[in-house]
């Protein structure tokens, strides 16, 4: 099913059905396959682009679902909203009570100890990717980046436009949190490090490179 | 894990001559003695609880030479590992060599345990490897299937209660440090370093033992190794003279079972030189210009 | 309506509507608004006590939802899928094409062989050491483990006090990465040696029948 997605990239919606419109569901389900995984809103331009399908039967088959899950005695517990930025799912406000105890009951107030380490290790290596950074840590740190997400300290660094991987940094916050003007005034490594002149000079790659090498 | 050793170990040799039609081993392909020895199983599509055990000893020995000619601290390695298999393929194919008794001893009981040994290793590597590769299937299938994963929501976000935040940017730097400052990996078995005297060469205890057996014509196998330094230096001494059993120069002989081992000098007279004898079992540095197909030479014909 | 969300902290099914039955959508709408927030898959139990009902509701509301949304002709573009211990919302696998390329990171990278049968090990012998997973793969795996570890496919198990050894068994993350619900699914160890005729001639003793015996 892929090669119709990779043979035509932006057909005429008038010249037969796309490559989505074959599949279960067509191009309302395919729109909602995207809107169930993405993190931020998208556009109706491009989901248009990614679906292969003109602007209009994007933007139609959004307004159909929002109608859809909106609707009428039997609304959906989500709903699809169109912010500044383009088209989001939420979850449905009615349930938000539900919903925000669910959120604070799993929630504490102070890090953990992993995600306090995790933090450290952005705040020093910055702008560093996941991969580098659970290379460095030798554990998975997917759920801890998104804590320390969620809470402000870090954020995704403009794209390089080279390395595909989003690269995080510290945040204002965090700064204003350690009481510090700017990441110069963290403290040197170098003094601490034993045997090691500084932390520049420790290329994190060389030790590692194999366990990099093969989730590549 | 392999692919490090795939740099500095080109594609390796072929054997000529081979009963099957020649096999070819690259190292990549292998990622451990088990996978080799199911490889060399399945190529000759043997029955494992009836394979002609020497054949398949032969093949690996001559891998193992290959192996240990590439460079580098993997190979070495490697080679260690593999060396626990040889070994133990080494005592069946010595089981070979030795004038067959009755098959009732206590050593054959022994290399038949040792053999199931192997086999049960083997079968149970044969299954994990057979379970990676569901794992593998399954994960590929799984891929399509992406988890709804997105940040929460800014009103849900504010929810959450205040962070306690007193971490001071000196406990930060030590964190950092911490978590940047390399591992050492535990140890995960016991050295063995003190296990291994230095290499220890059959030709050079082949020399030593002809020498003695020309002084006195016959002696019994523990004053042959009498003067020897340590275990390892017996089991040379032991290798050797299979070797010259094989090749005619001394005869065996035992009044009783478990009797000593009388070990003649048959004063043969082609002129016997312990240089003669091709060190198949031990790393010999000395010998890595030989190509592989000499040695293999040597192994196929001493197998048949 | 949130009052009546903490006035009735476990009512029994029983007696009447429940606080969650109240709202538009009702149960099945309950539930799905906290799909949307997890980020990991969530277990019945846990939704009946966010939502006030009883657990037997919600296992057939989440059953009537993966109909609804897998529905015949015009199935949606998302699934419910049981795994892992918990319920999660995916994207429809028919649309992965499309979906994949928000999806950038590590996700799709390939394990070596030699990490897959390390992998295997771990997960049929589990908890288990280092060395006994050399033991049983002939070679060092140190550098695999690693990989492993940082891949978040496997962690350390608690120390049970008793052996020095760390320890390393599965993560829940394992298990979603291959859909299943615990690790009891994993299909049976079978040897499947080329040729042997009949395996049960040979009896392999100890090392392998407590192979098979650790997945029942």
């Amino acid at each position: 099913m892929s090669q119709g997605v990779n043979a035509a990239p932006s057909p005429n919606p008038s010249q037969g059905p796309a490559a989505v419109d074959l599949l279960p569901g067509g191009l309302d389900a395919g729109i909602e396959a995207v809107l169930m995984v993405i993190d931020e809103p998208i556009g109706a331009p491009a989901l248009a682009e990614v679906l292969e399908v003109g602007e209009e039967r994007v933007t139609a088959a959004l307004l159909r679902l929002r109608a859809q899950y909106d609707g009428g005695d039997t609304p959906r517990g989500f709903e699809l909203r169109e912010l500044a930025g383009g088209w989001r799912i939420f979850s449905r406000r009615d349930f938000a009570p539900f919903v925000s105890r669910f959120v604070i009951d799993g929630q504490t107030a102070r890090l953990t100890q992993a995600a306090l380490e995790t933090l450290a290790v952005i705040a020093y290596r910055q702008p560093v990717s996941r991969g580098r950074i659970a290379a460095i840590r030798g554990v998975n740190v997917d759920s801890v980046v998104r804590t320390l997400l969620t809470r402000g300290l870090i954020h995704e660094a403009p794209d390089d436009g080279e390395s595909g991987a989003t690269l995080y940094q510290t945040t204002s916050y965090f700064l204003e949190r350690l009481g510090l003007g700017s990441i110069s005034e963290l403290p040197r490594l170098s003094p601490h490090l034993p045997g090691v002149g500084d932390i520049d000079d420790y290329d994190v790659d060389s030790p590692w490179k194999s366990a990099n090498h093969e989730t590549t | 894990m392999t692919a490090p050793a795939a740099e500095n170990t080109a594609t390796c040799s072929t054997v000529p001559d081979d009963a099957a039609g020649g096999f070819r081993v690259s190292l990549q392909n292998f990622s451990g003695p088990f996978d080799l020895l199911l490889s060399l199983i399945a190529k000759r599509e043997m029955d494992i609880t009836q394979i002609a055990m020497a054949e398949v000893t032969d093949e690996f020995i001559v891998y193992l030479k290959v192996l240990q000619q590439s460079d580098g601290a993997k190979s070495l390695d490697e080679t260690t590992e593999f060396l626990v298999i040889a070994s133990t393929l080494l005592e069946l194919k010595a089981a070979r060599l030795l004038p067959n008794h009755e098959a009732e001893t206590e050593e054959d009981m022994a290399l038949l345990e040792a053999r199931d040994l192997l086999f049960a290793r083997l079968l149970q590597y044969k299954a994990f490897k057979h379970a990676a590769g569901w794992i593998s299937g399954t994960l590929f299938e799984e891929s399509t299937s992406f988890p709804r994963q997105v940040g929460l929501e800014a009103h849900f976000a504010a929810l959450l209660p205040e962070l306690i935040f007193s971490t001071t940017p000196d406990q930060l730097a030590r964190l950092a440090l911490g978590a940047l400052t390399p591992k050492t990996p535990a140890p995960t078995e016991v050295g063995i370093e003190h296990l291994h005297g230095g290499n220890v060469s059959v030709r050079e205890q082949a020399a030593i033992i002809t020498a003695l057996l020309k002084e006195h014509g016959a002696l019994d196998f523990t004053a042959l190794v009498a003067n020897a330094a340590n275990h390892l230096e017996v089991v040379a001494r032991f290798l050797a003279l299979l070797e010259m059993y094989r090749e005619k120069v001394i005869a065996f002989s035992q009044d009783a079972p478990l009797d000593a081992l009388n070990v003649r000098w048959l004063n043969p007279e082609h002129g016997w030189d312990p240089d003669a004898l091709h060190e198949e079992y031990g790393p010999a540095p000395h010998e890595s210009t030989e190509t592989s197909a000499t040695p293999s030479a040597g192994t196929q014909e001493e197998a048949s």
